[in-house]
């Protein structure tokens, strides 16, 4: 299976190269791939499943582990399906496209994606995989791009399911810590563990953040419509069997798990009750093929959410069965409209008429697929109502719900697949013509589907549906038939027809009244979500402007507070034994201190002081001068003469320096106001306190160290040199001294650079 | 193991010598940089053959035994940055070898990066905290050098604020050296972990532990330390700042790793739930500043910071997983943001622009260097399979075992910021058709510069290249990571290594 | 002893870091310089002060005397000043240059590049 | 500051200040001094040539460019090092041979005094680099 799945993306790297070659023949040719794969699954399915595990890192319980049973495999199949006909499809539909290898190269690597997320059975393979079609669809919905409209869609769509996504992973990560383990099919198992686990709670809404916003739920559905800016063909596979239907696949993946979850059932019933209704009535009221489709596929991923959330064994059968009828018919009216759009260069429905004439085969495809749709039987999409209803008859609120949303089922499919074809032809962009076979074929195969499957439910059920559905509950079903539906059922079906006729003929009416609503749109999640973004641009802006400011000493401001904040709360804590040391040492100074310690105390306060406060440049560096100067008689003072030596020299050296620098500089600039000031005074001061007092807790340990009597010891027996500082510098420690010598050439080097080398135009050679 | 244990930081330092001394003919310069470069990377092979063979490797440098001179140590840690170094050296100066003007080459360009190497490497390996300073000091100075070098403005405004922070930085950690050895009387970092242990008081040894995070802490660029970076990064040619955001940054959080945990493993309870906090924070303002930008070196710099966040939060956890992440996102930022900075550099070559409302139409002009984007972008925004992801996975779960639900959160949302902003540069330099009156990027308009370009495109491939690899690689890379993080945490192989078999 | 020259330790620091809040980049310089001093001074100090001899082996004899000072710091100093020296030099060819391109020694006019 | 007396003074403090560096260099290992003191005196020697005449002068006393000493002096430092490394030894250990002196006594001499005098030679090559950059900042590149 893992090479099934690698076959797309090898298939993806290679699809440029056979565009190349093959030109106008490239979609046929291509097919062949996600054609072999689907008669791959469908060996097994008849096997009965496969499970096949290779480690990743399994250290983080990461392995390319898959594992193919009936829920799998109905969703392999219809993705390597549907697959092969959007390939040959899209081959004519972009046969002039210049950048048709690349669409490929897109679509097959999202279709190996899909395939490695339905296939899966390692958590975080399966979100590896997730993450995978949240940016390969990004890429095929702006394909286009161009145009603004595409990208801002692919962008939209990409971070409202990143967003979930992350929480998805979150959730995964809670989860795995929890039961222990991330392999998919012991998750039943650990189902115990999770009772009454403190974070169930927290991982129920996180998984379903990320299959609502994947699945388009209210009130994520928004980026849905938006990607219909993406090429017919990509809209047709991601909206009908693939991306979205990724969430649906995960709560039915989940399904063991959260079986009695209340948290789990409400959030999918209420939400995909939302869904169903909030989608089947914008579906309403659109006049344009694609937005009027995309939206119902709103309403249809909500009814999905709705079954698997009632959870019943028949809702499970339902949910399943709706699925399949949905992906077929779904698919077969985006391509419709795709062909319709490419043969009139017309999309508004509106100003579409009598195309039947023009082009009888699409008009054929498109009655079936949408009687499918509207569930006129002996078409499948009958008999998945059937099952719907069944399913949902328990509560009569759903219920309500249910059949609101089929009415609006049938609207919708007798605007998109019947009315175009039918009546007075009226004069489109371009003149209707019956387009390549490629653009007719596909659609009707999956006709074909619908009505096949329409004559046979029960062999369907045995061989696709009801393994499916075991694959959700973990248990086998036995197989039921029509007959298990009272009169009731098929008595809402036969009404939900007529009365949705009813709103067909009425749909003008209707869309007048929904345009009503307009007021709302302001609350729109959409516009929320845009909001949203938009404030944390502004957050992020005020928050950076008011940090990265470019005030240096704002920014050593900062750095020394947080220096005085980290230090001296530890020297609190522990103030007893800095209090101790400070003790001690007040006593030594007052005995030990000398009067020309003093006076060099004195002298660097005087001198330090001066630094700070003299008006002129050159006397504040003299000032620096007598405090280098300074430094040295203390070095001599204490037993370091070689200190005192390159002390006086690099002093010397370092005011002539200082010097030569500031002979250019303009004179000292009026100091800052005073708040600045006393607030720098007191911050200056507080870092000096803390330093002085570190000192004193170092300086209170006994000296000479081990390493100090063992330079001693062996500086002449060993070092052959009888000032141990030296033998230090140039032979224990000389690494230092390299390091050392190497930042001196390095600064001169530096210094020489930048005071000659000037960029072009500004004298000097560049 | 004393000729692989040098060799990483002889061979550069002597390349840097050899240009100094060869001034006056850049082309030597370049040959001597790029077989240097190369000789460096087998050095570092071997060391790190060597290490994952033998264990934690020591040498005392000058002979003298430990701890009255200087050590060399060598752990998986150090072995690993040491090879991520020296390879992304090659790599900088390969692309430098065609995108780099003449004037900084005659004015010690290459001597520079190659003391840069050296000096970095120096300090993975050293097991001495005042020749850690030494080698920061070379470290700084080389990139004070290359950061002013070639004297233009907004370069020299960056470069006064780049080096005031910076040496503040050099100020305190000498003194927290200073202080360290008159408390507890050595120098030697495994010599240091164990009286740190024995020692009386321990408590006022914490104190001393806070100056270095704050000194580590400007370095690695850590809330609120890290303005220098933003400030600057942006201003020298792009190719510096990929070396800078590749080495600079990741030494100071090295740096960081290794103190806090071998030496200032005393008092855990107060020293890493502040290193957590701040982690936190500065994964959010840097991705916040990221997402507040639309120039696109600034955004990467910004970057740089949030993810030197996602880094110390695994020292911040203080958990084997925690460790192996922050090794495992180290190695790979340092791979990824390069990269970046390099895709950077090149777009600014093609259109002389780097601010994203003028930039645009490279994904249809230059489709192989948007594909190198790409991964790298989503790498870097922890999307799968590449290496970002399995950083950021191992973060997570280590956050999640050890129960710091706070700084999870925070992850997680940086982690979507990052993709905004990452998405943000795609959508304007890559998709966005070239904005009007710019220079169409499409190739054909100037043979020298499509060239150039595809010679600075080799590096980059390269390093996506690795990005993937480590993604798909995962397993035994975790493992690495993995095995790293436990060395760390078991001092005594450590300190056995550099005092002998009878110590700890 | 130690309180005295931890005293002037803390005055050199204090001096230091109120330079560097100033907004004149001469006063940066000095800033950073005494930051130098103080860092240097405050090794001296911690690595144990004492009126002892310097850490010089006499003729004839084999080691030091245990009443020497301790060699470690002073090598370490000696080291810091050096690379001190470096630093600042550089330092000051940036400013001056800084100074030919932006006529000013003002910090807050250096802003530029933040924003 | 080019009086007569101090230019003369400086002819005459030049080589004076050159062999204290020297000495100090020499006698380094055993006395107050080494590599960098005497280093910074010889540098300050040419300064003080530089400050009594010019740079343009000093430079010609010092007949070759700054960087030249800078690399044999690094060159000298590494090469001490190497020595140890080719005998097996870690770098930079010691070597040292006893060289009887024409007095019948013994000078010990080894590596370090090698990586001192190139300590020294860096020294001079960085101080006088950038101490004439500095001064000739205002005539462009030389």
């Amino acid at each position: 299976m893992l090479i099934a799945v690698m076959s797309g993306f090898a298939g993806a790297l290679l699809a440029p190269a056979v565009c190349g070659a093959a030109g106008k023949r490239t979609g046929w040719i291509l097919a062949a791939l996600p054609g072999g794969l689907f008669l791959y699954f469908l060996r097994l399915l008849a096997a009965g499943g496969a499970v096949s595990t290779l480690d990743w890192a399994p250290e983080l319980g990461v392995s390319l582990a898959f594992r193919a049973d009936g829920l799998s495999l109905l969703f392999a199949l219809l993705i390597s399906g549907i697959g092969a006909l959007v390939t040959v499809y899209s081959g004519g539909y972009l046969s002039n496209h210049p950048f048709l290898g690349r669409w490929f190269l897109y679509l097959f690597a999202f279709m190996a994606s899909m395939l490695g997320l339905v296939l899966a059975d390692n958590l975080y393979l399966l979100f590896i995989f997730w993450e995978l079609t949240s940016f390969t669809s990004y890429l095929l919905i702006g394909f286009n791009h161009d145009e603004e409209a595409s990208r801002a869609a692919a962008l939209q769509a990409l971070l409202v399911t990143a967003a979930g996504g992350l929480a998805l992973l979150a959730g995964l990560v809670i989860l795995a810590g929890v039961t222990g383990n991330t392999g998919l099919s012991g998750m039943a198992a650990s189902a115990e563990l999770l009772r009454g686990h403190p974070a169930r709670v927290t991982v129920v809404v996180l998984l379903l953040l990320g299959a609502f916003t994947k699945s388009a739920q209210f009130p994520f559905h928004f980026w849905l419509p938006n990607a219909m800016a993406a090429p017919t063909p990509a809209s047709a596979y991601l909206h009908s069997s693939t991306m979205v239907k990724a969430g649906v696949y995960l709560v039915a993946r989940m399904h063991p798990l959260f079986a009695d979850d209340a948290v789990w059932h409400t959030g999918l019933v209420v939400f995909g009750g939302a869904t169903l209704l909030y989608g089947g009535v914008r579906a309403a009221a659109q006049t344009v093929i694609k937005r009027m489709l995309a939206y119902s596929t709103v309403a249809a991923l909500g009814v999905m959410m709705l079954l698997f959330g009632i959870g019943t064994e028949a809702a499970v059968h339902a949910a399943v069965a709706f699925l399949f009828a949905h992906a077929l018919y779904k698919a077969g009216l985006f391509l419709v409209g795709g062909a319709v759009d490419h043969a009139t260069g017309e999309r508004d429905l509106r100003r579409l008429s009598g195309l039947g004439r023009a082009m009888p085969l699409t008009a054929a495809a498109a009655a079936v697929v949408a009687l499918s749709m509207a569930g006129v039987p002996p078409l499948f999409g009958f008999t998945a109502k059937e099952h719907v209803y069944a399913a949902v008859l328990a509560s009569p609120a759903v219920a309500a719900v249910t059949v609101a949303g089929a009415l609006l089922f049938v609207l919708v499919a007798l605007a998109v697949g019947v009315r175009p074809f039918l009546g007075r032809p009226l004069d489109t962009p371009k003149h209707a013509h019956e387009p390549s076979p490629s653009l007719w074929l596909p659609p009707l195969a999956l006709a074909a589907g619908s009505l096949g499957f329409g004559f046979a439910p029960g062999l369907l059920d045995r061989a696709l549906l009801l393994p499916a559905a075991a694959g959700v509950l973990g248990e086998s079903l036995a197989p039921s038939g029509h007959a298990a539906h009272g009169g009731l059922v098929l008595g809402l079906s036969a009404a939900t027809l007529v009365v949705g006729l009813g709103l067909f003929f009425a749909r003008d009416r209707i869309r007048g009244l929904l345009g009503g609503f307009r007021l709302l749109s302001p609350g729109e999640p959409e516009n929320l979500w845009n909001a949203g973004m938009r404030g944390m641009v502004w957050a992020a802006g005020a928050q950076t402007r008011a940090i990265q400011h470019g005030y240096l000493r704002g920014y050593l401001t900062l750095v020394f507070l947080a220096l005085v904040l980290l230090t001296a709360p530890v020297l609190l804590r522990h103030s007893p034994e800095v209090g101790r040391i400070l003790h001690s040492r007040s006593l030594s100074a007052l005995l030990h201190l000398r009067f020309h310690e003093v006076g060099l105390g004195l002298l660097m306060a005087v001198s330090i002081g001066a630094v700070v406060h003299m008006r002129t440049r050159l006397a504040a560096v003299a000032a620096l001068g007598v405090v280098g100067y300074g430094m040295a008689i203390i070095f001599i003072l204490f037993g370091a003469p070689d200190l005192a030596m390159t002390q006086f020299v690099i002093e010397t050296l370092t005011v002539i320096l200082l010097v030569l620098a500031f002979y250019h500089l303009p004179a000292f600039a009026p100091p800052a106001r005073r708040v600045f000031q006393t607030g720098n005074l007191l911050l200056a001061g507080s870092v000096g306190v803390v330093m002085a007092l570190l000192v004193l807790v170092a300086a209170d340990e006994h000296h000479p160290t081990a390493l100090a009597r063992y330079f001693s010891d062996n500086s002449l027996s060993l070092g052959h040199g009888r000032n141990v500082v030296n033998v230090i510098l140039v032979d224990f420690r000389a690494l230092d001294t390299l390091g050392e010598i190497t930042v001196l050439a390095l600064a001169a080097l530096g210094a020489y650079a930048v005071l000659y080398l000037k960029p072009r135009g500004e004298g000097g050679k560049p | 193991m004393s000729l692989p244990l040098t060799l990483p930081l002889l061979v550069p330092l002597t390349g840097a010598v050899l240009c100094v001394l060869l001034f006056r003919s850049p082309g030597a310069q370049r040959a001597v940089a790029l077989g240097v470069s190369l000789a460096h990377c087998l050095a570092a092979a071997a060391l790190f053959a060597g290490v994952r063979g033998g264990g934690v490797a020591a040498v005392q440098i000058s002979g003298w035994p430990a701890p009255f001179g200087i050590t060399f140590v060598a752990d998986l840690l150090a072995a690993v940055m040491v090879c991520a170094g020296a390879g992304m050296g090659l790599c900088i100066v390969v692309y430098s070898l065609f995108a780099l003007d003449r004037g900084r080459e005659r004015f010690g360009y290459y001597p520079l990066v190659l003391a840069l190497l050296a000096a970095v490497c120096g300090a993975f390996l050293t097991g001495d905290i005042f020749n850690l300073y030494v080698w920061f000091e070379v470290m700084l100075m080389a990139s004070f050098a290359l950061m002013a070098l070639g004297g233009e403005r907004p370069q020299l405004e960056g470069a006064i604020k780049y080096v005031t922070l910076n040496l503040v930085s050099s100020a305190v950690f000498l003194s927290g050296a200073g202080i360290l050895y008159g408390r507890v009387g050595t120098l030697n970092l495994a010599d240091l972990s164990l009286a740190v242990d024995t020692h009386l008081s321990p408590g006022l040894l914490t104190a001393i532990a806070m100056l270095f995070l704050v000194a580590f802490g400007i370095k690695a660029a850590l809330f609120p330390f890290f303005f220098w970076l933003p400030a600057s990064y942006h201003t020298p040619p792009t190719v510096v700042a990929a070396l800078f955001s590749a080495l600079l940054t990741k030494v100071g959080a090295y740096a960081l790793i290794r103190v806090f945990t071998l030496v200032f493993s005393h008092d855990i309870g107060w020293t890493h739930p502040v290193i957590l906090a701040l982690a936190g924070v500065t994964m959010l303002t840097g991705v916040l500043g990221a997402a507040s930008k639309y120039d696109f070196p600034k955004i990467l710099a910004f970057h740089i910071v949030s993810q030197i966040g996602y880094i110390v939060m695994g020292l911040g956890l203080f958990s084997a997983m925690g460790l192996a992440g922050a090794v495992f996102f180290m190695v790979h930022n340092i791979v990824v943001k390069t990269n970046l900075f390099l895709v950077a550099g090149i777009a600014r070559r093609l259109t002389g622009e780097t601010h994203l409302d003028r930039l645009g139409g490279l994904c249809r002009a230059r489709p192989w260097l948007a594909a190198c984007f790409f991964v790298s972008a989503m790498s870097l925004a922890g999307l799968p399979p590449f290496s970002g992801f399995f950083g950021k996975l191992a973060l997570l779960v280590a956050a999640a075992r050890t129960g710091h639900w706070t700084v999870f959160t925070v992850a997680v949302v940086v982690s979507f910021l990052t993709l905004y902003s990452m998405t943000k540069i795609w959508t304007h330099a890559f998709w966005k058709p070239a904005p009007e009156g710019m220079p169409d990027p499409a190739p054909g308009r100037d043979p020298e510069t499509d060239r150039a370009v595809a010679g600075m495109l080799i590096p980059v491939t390269a390093l996506a290249a690795v990005s993937l690899l480590m993604g798909l690689g995962a397993g035994p890379c975790m493992r690495l990571a993995l095995d790293a993080a436990e060395q760390l945490l078991d001092k005594g192989a450590y300190i056995r290594a550099v005092l002998g078999e009878g110590a700890a | 002893m130690e309180l005295l020259f931890a005293a002037v330790v803390g005055g050199l620091y204090a001096a230091g870091v109120y330079l560097l809040l100033q907004r004149n980049v001469v006063k940066i310089i000095l800033g950073l310089a005494l930051l130098g001093h103080g860092a240097n001074l405050l090794i001296f100090t911690a690595g144990g002060l004492t009126r002892a001899r310097a850490p010089i082996i006499a003729e004839g004899a084999l080691s030091a005397p245990p009443d020497t000072a301790d060699p470690l710091p002073q090598a370490l100093i000696l080291t810091a000043i050096v690379i001190g020296f470096g630093v600042l030099a550089f330092l000051l060819a940036l400013v001056e240059r800084t100074h030919q391109v932006v006529p000013t020694d003002d910090v807050d006019e250096l802003k530029g590049t933040d924003t | 500051m080019n009086s007569v007396i101090f230019r003369s003074a400086t002819r005459y403090m030049f080589p004076i200040l050159l062999l204290l560096s020297v000495f100090l260099l020499m006698s380094g290992h055993n006395e107050p001094g080494g590599g960098f003191t005497g280093g910074l005196v010889a540098a300050s020697a040419f300064v003080l040539y530089a400050l009594a005449f010019d740079t343009a002068e000093a430079r010609r006393r010092l007949w070759l460019d700054p960087r030249y000493l800078i690399g044999t002096g690094l060159l000298l430092a590494l090469a001490s090092g190497v020595v140890g490394l080719l005998a097996g030894e870690p770098f930079l250990t010691a070597y040292w041979v006893n060289v009887p002196l024409p007095g019948g006594g013994v000078a010990a001499l080894g590596t370090p005094l090698l990586f001192d005098a190139g300590v020294c030679l860096d020294v001079v090559g960085v101080s006088l680099l950038i101490i004439f950059s500095m001064a000739d900042v205002d005539r462009g590149e030389p």
